[in-house]
């Protein structure tokens, strides 16, 4: 197969000191192993040669400490195709067939955690929620552009993460009911601020908008509606809606987006970031005008 | 060497409720958990969250339906305490501005759920885990409490005195993903696990990737006693590729299970002659396991569950996400075609034994959430259930270890009171193969060391070992190893369970520890290597795996969701009790303890369990 | 931290073959938009050659006008003029929350009628120039 | 948690006149356009022609708004555009003076001319 580098040809390990019964069980059953794992490579590659139809993935690669990979570089892997297979099932396959190295970010299967969001035929799409059969051959997988590769097709979320965490992202208000009854609030207004409540902080959005590539504080797509989610929530209130506003309204906030939506389109959740930031950005305008 | 009051293992739902309450307590907290926080998997949680808020319900009734539920294999001071707690800490999680659905009147929305006698599952959407996961995180970003997110907790620091009641947790060992950095971690007060789902046992789950059961593992390891773990719930409805579910919501509008041949099996093979699809989950998963053993399944592993009768309208009206999962992950319209459907391993009943304030019976060690065991949810857990376990022992534990002075608990941990000791007939030797006693540092009594020496020295020994596994240059790799015994629970210790193939699965399970004697990991880089990750979440799955068929093989009855062949009824008489396992310096035994069935003013009568 | 691979500025605007739709509206409104402020500029210097007289300004509108190039200069900036109008239009309309769904194809069409409206206006523009 | 963002800077101004220039733009340009290439064509513009319309005062007043809104909105385009690209600090306080200058003399030039054109404001 041509997964591999091929300059990446492992030494024998050296004897080591120990009991020459215990060496003799450990060469056996280091034999054991290495056949069993010989085994298992052979068989992958049979099962891909023969399987009925096989995708070709290019991987990006990239390890800062590991010999040849601190150059980034694309791996082919051929895997073979299942029903229903995706391009995270297909990424696993790989790692766990041709190259354990091969490293990405994944946990739920199931488009929730946010951990997979990768740039696959040029967007930037979720791993898990992507069928191969959706996709043209080869399938290109690299990490998320506009941000640090860290290796492979993980990327350093930290940026990210204090974007999100800079907008006061969370409740706020100064009307609580008793202990044991809840706030009320209307279905409209849960309606309202449904769809912003979706996300799942994959960033796919921030990777993909053109704006927050060029400049680093922008506080990006994800960010906005995450302070949208509650600036429109009514039970927060009115001061705490003019606060939000604010912190919205600085020199990196809503009016730096362009409206390029790029964001919109490539969100897993299908959140109308677009329309957000806009609407935002009205309110903004709405709550400037009521001091002239 | 990092140093705070309490040590939270895991970011999931049950860890940010534990670390609010202990940050509410004053304690210095923080949280390690080897995902970022939000990427935990209590965010794919749906249905919802029982609670009795509404006139005409009470925490009684909850109660009963619970112990009910639980086929009496609750203990009912854990089940009455979840009960009581539920309504409040969901309110709690209103005021945090949580998004519920809302009624007409601006009230949070409730709806009815499987076994439940009151309508009481609060609900956010079909969201409902996401909803919590998020508003939690959100309150844990406003009080600031400290995060090491993509930290890979590896060890327990726990002194190694004979009787596991005597020892103390004095904190953690954890790897640092981004860097491969080993680091100690002291808790002056106590470490929290909640660590979450073991779904990786098995090779078709519901669960996370990350779900490897590690903390269980861990504790069992250090010695704390794990309960009920044969108790395993399957899924009868998830996508053959990838696991993902398929809400009940299917059957309950009217969806049909068929077999490769067209037959509505549920009837005509008369697995429920009245209920047909709507029957239990776990009758459910049965009957289409044996069509598939039967030889009527699609391509020998799958049945297909048809929805296109109930017009495309009422579909899209009641259950859009169901569209959008179908054909996500399995690539199927379910408009134009019947979805693939079979069951898959969804919830772990049991864990680490806890009491109902989260303490387990090593000092300054608790547990909460799926990965504890308080019981609450004895043989079987109700549908919406396991949020509100999560929010109110997360909290109870967080209190707890954080110093607030709470009433004693009246269940027992470890081995006091009337224990009884039992052995299991097992085929082969059960246990560590070779690598020797480990989560209680080697050779030697720490029990005069202090608190950060104990961590030193578990720090020491798993730099060693971690150490050991990037040295060595060949051997066999950790996937293997995995897959083999995710195959084999899934073949024995299923829905399905003999007394052979439980045997069988302890054979796979015996020779793939000796397999992992031989482990190596190809990837030496420092830097984010999964590699390495998981191959010591492997070694958490194969001592998960052997708990689960242990429990399996001893309890000899069908009760909740553990069904064996050889006794297909419940058996009272014999099995009013939990299966209790400690790993005793890498050898298990087994050994059970009573159910508690006396609740605050009444005692919960078994009963047939119908519905 | 570890180390970590940046990809650098290539990432930025090297993946052009993979913008969407709004983008290329972005790009294009840039680009029409600084054409127009030029022109504004030289528009202005012009004119005011009216500040010496009449004979000198009509003289070099004239000059002006009836050599090929600078109608054809002026035909691409009434493609630059009319793309920027329609698709500022386009833009003013997003950022009254109307017709989000249908950006991408108020896009395309701001492109067509762009064309169409230059391609009419030929004749017009080339009308007794002198070649 | 990154710093939380203090500086209360409006952006929201500038961003408004934008479009309500632009709306206005949109009117005055197509008119512009209409009158000088349609209804009068390219070759035969002469001064005395311009002369003519400069004298009516809604048509002069015009197309002084028109410069002033134009001038506006494509150099406050400008800016923004550069703004965006992440000019900050002292260059941008240059580039804000440049541009407002450069915006000044191309008022007072266009202001000129017209006056010119008119032979002195029209009364
Ligand atoms: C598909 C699905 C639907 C469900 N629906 C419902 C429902 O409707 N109602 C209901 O009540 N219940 C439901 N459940 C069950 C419920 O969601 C789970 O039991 C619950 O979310 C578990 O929460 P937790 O906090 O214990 O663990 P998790 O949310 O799984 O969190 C575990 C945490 O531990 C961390 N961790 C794990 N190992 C380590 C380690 N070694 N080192 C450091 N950190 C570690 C992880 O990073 C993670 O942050 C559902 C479950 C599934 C799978
Ligand atoms: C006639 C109608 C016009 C309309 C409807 C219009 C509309 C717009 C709008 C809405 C923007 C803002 C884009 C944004 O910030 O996202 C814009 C930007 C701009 N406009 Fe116009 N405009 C018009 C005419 C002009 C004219 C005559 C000029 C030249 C002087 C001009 C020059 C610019 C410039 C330079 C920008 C900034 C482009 C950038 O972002 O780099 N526009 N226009
Ligand atoms: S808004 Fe959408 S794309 Fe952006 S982080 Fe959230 S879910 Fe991902
Ligand atoms: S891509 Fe960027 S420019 Fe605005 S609409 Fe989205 S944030
Ligand atoms: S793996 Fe969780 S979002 Fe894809």
């Amino acid at each position: 197969m041509s997964t591999q580098v091929p300059e990446q040809v492992e030494d024998e390990s050296s004897a080591e000191s120990v009991s020459p019964g215990k060496q003799k069980r450990d060469a056996k059953k280091r034999e054991r192993a290495e056949r069993l794992q010989e085994q298992r490579e052979a068989e992958a590659a049979e099962k891909a040669r023969t399987a009925d139809d096989t995708y070709h993935l290019k991987v990006f690669r990239y390890d800062p400490e590991v010999e040849g990979k601190q150059e980034p570089r694309f791996d082919d892997f051929y895997v073979p195709y299942k029903q229903g297979m995706t391009v995270l099932d297909a990424l696993m396959w790989a790692r766990d067939h041709y190259d354990s190295s091969l490293t990405f970010r994944h946990s739920c299967r199931q488009a929730i955690c946010g951990s997979d969001a990768l740039f696959v035929n040029g967007s930037q799409r979720l791993g898990c929620k992507t069928q191969l059969s959706d996709l043209s051959e080869p399938v290109r997988v690299e990490p998320l552009p506009h941000a640090d590769v860290v290796k492979d097709l993980v990327v350093d979320m930290e940026h990210f993460y204090d974007q999100m965490e800079a907008v006061e992202p969370y409740f706020q208000t100064n009307s609580l009911p008793a202990e044991d009854e809840e706030q009320r609030q209307t279905r409209e207004n849960r309606e309202k601020v449904k769809m912003s409540t979706r996300c799942i902080w994959c960033s796919a959005c921030m990777s993909s908008c053109n704006i927050a590539a060029g400049d680093n504080e922008y506080l990006g797509p994800a960010a906005i509606n995450k302070a949208y989610r509650f600036a429109m929530d009514e039970r927060e209130g009115e001061d705490m809606k003019q606060r939000r506003l604010e912190i919205l309204e600085q020199e990196h906030g809503v009016w730096r987006c362009q409206t390029q939506f790029s964001c919109t389109e490539v969100c897993p959740k299908d959140i109308p970031l677009t329309e957000h930031i806009q609407e935002l950005k009205r309110e903004a305008i709405k709550n400037n005008l009521k001091f002239w | 060497m990092y140093e705070h009051d309490v040590i939270v293992v895991g970011a999931g739902g049950a860890g940010l409720r534990a670390a609010i309450a202990a940050h509410e307590e004053g304690a210095d907290v923080a949280i390690v958990s080897k995902l970022h926080p939000v990427r935990s998997h209590t965010g794919a949680a749906e249905g919802g969250i029982n609670a009795a808020l509404r006139e005409g319900d009470s925490w009684e009734d909850h109660a009963y339906d619970t112990m009910k539920g639980s086929d009496y294999l609750g203990d009912a001071p854990a089940v009455e305490t979840l009960c009581k707690d539920s309504p409040k800490e969901t309110i709690q999680l209103e005021h945090w501005g949580m998004a519920f659905s809302r009624d007409d009147d601006g009230r949070v929305s409730q709806r009815p759920f499987g076994g439940l006698s009151f309508p009481r599952t609060t609900y956010a959407g079909a969201e409902t885990g996401h909803q919590l996961l998020h508003t939690m995180y959100e309150q844990l970003v406003k009080r600031g409490i400290k995060v090491y997110d993509e930290w890979h907790v590896t060890r327990l620091a726990v002194s190694d005195e004979d009787d596991p009641e005597d020892r103390t947790c004095h904190g953690i060992v954890a790897y640092d993903v981004q860097t491969g950095k080993i680091e100690g971690f002291r808790a002056r007060n106590g470490v929290i696990l909640a660590t979450g789902g073991l779904g990786q046992v098995y090779d078709h789950t519901t669960n996370a990737v990350a779900n490897t059961g590690d903390g269980v593992a861990m504790a069992y390891r250090a010695g704390a006693p794990i309960e009920d773990m044969e108790f395993i719930q399957f899924h009868p409805t998830t996508l053959p590729s990838t696991g993902v579910l398929i809400t009940e919501g299917v059957r309950g509008e009217g969806g049909i299970l068929y077999n490769k041949h067209g037959e509505r099996f549920m009837f005509e093979y008369g697995y429920a002659n009245n209920l047909g699809e709507l029957a239990s989950r776990d009758v459910v998963s049965r009957a289409e396991l044996t069509e598939v053993n039967e030889g009527r399944g699609i391509e020998d592993e799958y049945v297909h569950l048809d929805m296109r009768h109930l017009g495309e309208e009422r579909i899209v009206d009641r259950l859009e996400n169901i569209i959008h999962l179908s054909e996500d992950f399995e690539g199927v319209n379910p408009l134009e075609a019947p979805m693939p459907v079979k069951p898959g391993q969804h919830y772990a009943m049991g864990g680490v034994e806890t009491d109902e304030n989260g303490e387990t019976c090593i000092t300054g060690l608790y547990a909460a959430g799926e990965c504890a065991c308080a019981s609450v949810h004895g043989g079987n857990r109700l549908g919406g259930n396991a949020l509100p376990e999560l929010i109110v022992f997360g909290k109870r534990a967080g209190h707890h270890a954080a110093g607030k002075d709470m009433k004693d608990a009246e269940i027992t941990t470890g081995k006091v009171g009337d224990y009884e000791p039992a052995d299991v007939e097992s085929p082969v030797q059960l246990g560590e193969a070779g690598l020797g006693g480990d989560a209680v540092a080697d050779g030697g009594a720490t029990a005069d060391l202090s608190g950060d020496e104990v961590v030193q020295r578990a720090l020491d020994d798993e730099r060693e070992t971690i150490e050991h596994l990037l040295e060595k240059e060949d051997g066999i790799q950790h996937a293997e190893i995995r897959e083999r015994v995710q195959k084999s629970m899934t073949e024995h210790v299923n829905v399905f369970r003999e007394e052979e193939a439980l045997k069988d699965a302890l054979r796979d399970i015996r020779e793939a520890r000796e397999l992992y004697q031989d482990v190596y990991v190809a990837d030496k880089s420092r830097t984010f290597n999964t590699d390495l990750l998981q191959t010591l979440e492997t070694r958490n799955i194969l001592d998960i795996a052997e708990s689960i068929t242990v429990g399996a093989l001893a309890r000899n009855e069908f009760r909740g969701a553990h069904w064996r062949k050889e006794y297909q009824e419940r058996r009272d008489e014999e099995w009013l009790k939990h299966t209790m396992l400690s790993w005793n310096d890498g050898e298990p035994e087994l050994w059970y303890k009573p159910v508690i069935l006396e609740g605050e003013n009444k005692t919960y009568e078994p009963k047939i369990r119908s519905y | 931290m570890s180390q970590s691979y940046n990809r650098g500025l290539i990432e930025d605007f090297g993946r052009w073959r993979e913008f969407s739709a709004g983008m290329w509206a972005w790009i294009f409104h840039k680009f029409t938009g600084w054409v127009l402020v030029g022109y504004l500029f030289t528009h202005i210097a012009v004119l005011s050659t009216a500040l010496s007289g009449a004979a000198p300004y009509t003289n070099t509108i004239q000059a002006l006008e009836s050599l090929l190039v600078v109608r054809i200069l002026e035909v691409g900036l009434l493609a630059v003029a009319v793309f920027h109008i329609l698709n500022g239009l386009r833009l003013l309309f997003v950022d009254l929350g109307v017709g989000l769904e249908a950006q991408d194809k108020s896009f395309y069409a701001s492109l067509i009628l762009t064309g169409v409206i230059v391609v009419a206006s030929v004749p017009t523009f080339l009308a007794g120039v002198s070649i | 948690m990154a710093e939380r963002y203090t500086s209360f800077e409006p952006g929201g101004t500038r961003w408004l006149w934008q479009r309500l220039t632009a709306a206005f733009l949109v009117i005055v340009l197509a008119f512009h356009f209409f009158l000088l290439h349609f209804v009068n064509h390219a070759d035969e513009v002469t001064f005395a022609m311009s002369q003519a319309r400069m004298q009516e005062l809604t048509y002069f007043s015009l197309m002084i708004l028109f410069l002033v809104t134009a001038t506006f909105h494509g150099v406050n385009g400008v800016y923004n555009a550069l703004v965006n690209q992440g000019l900050s600090g002292s260059r941008k306080t240059a580039v804000k003076a440049i541009l407002g200058i450069a915006s000044l003399v191309l008022i007072v030039q266009g202001v000129r001319t017209a006056i010119a054109w008119a032979g002195g404001v029209p009364i």
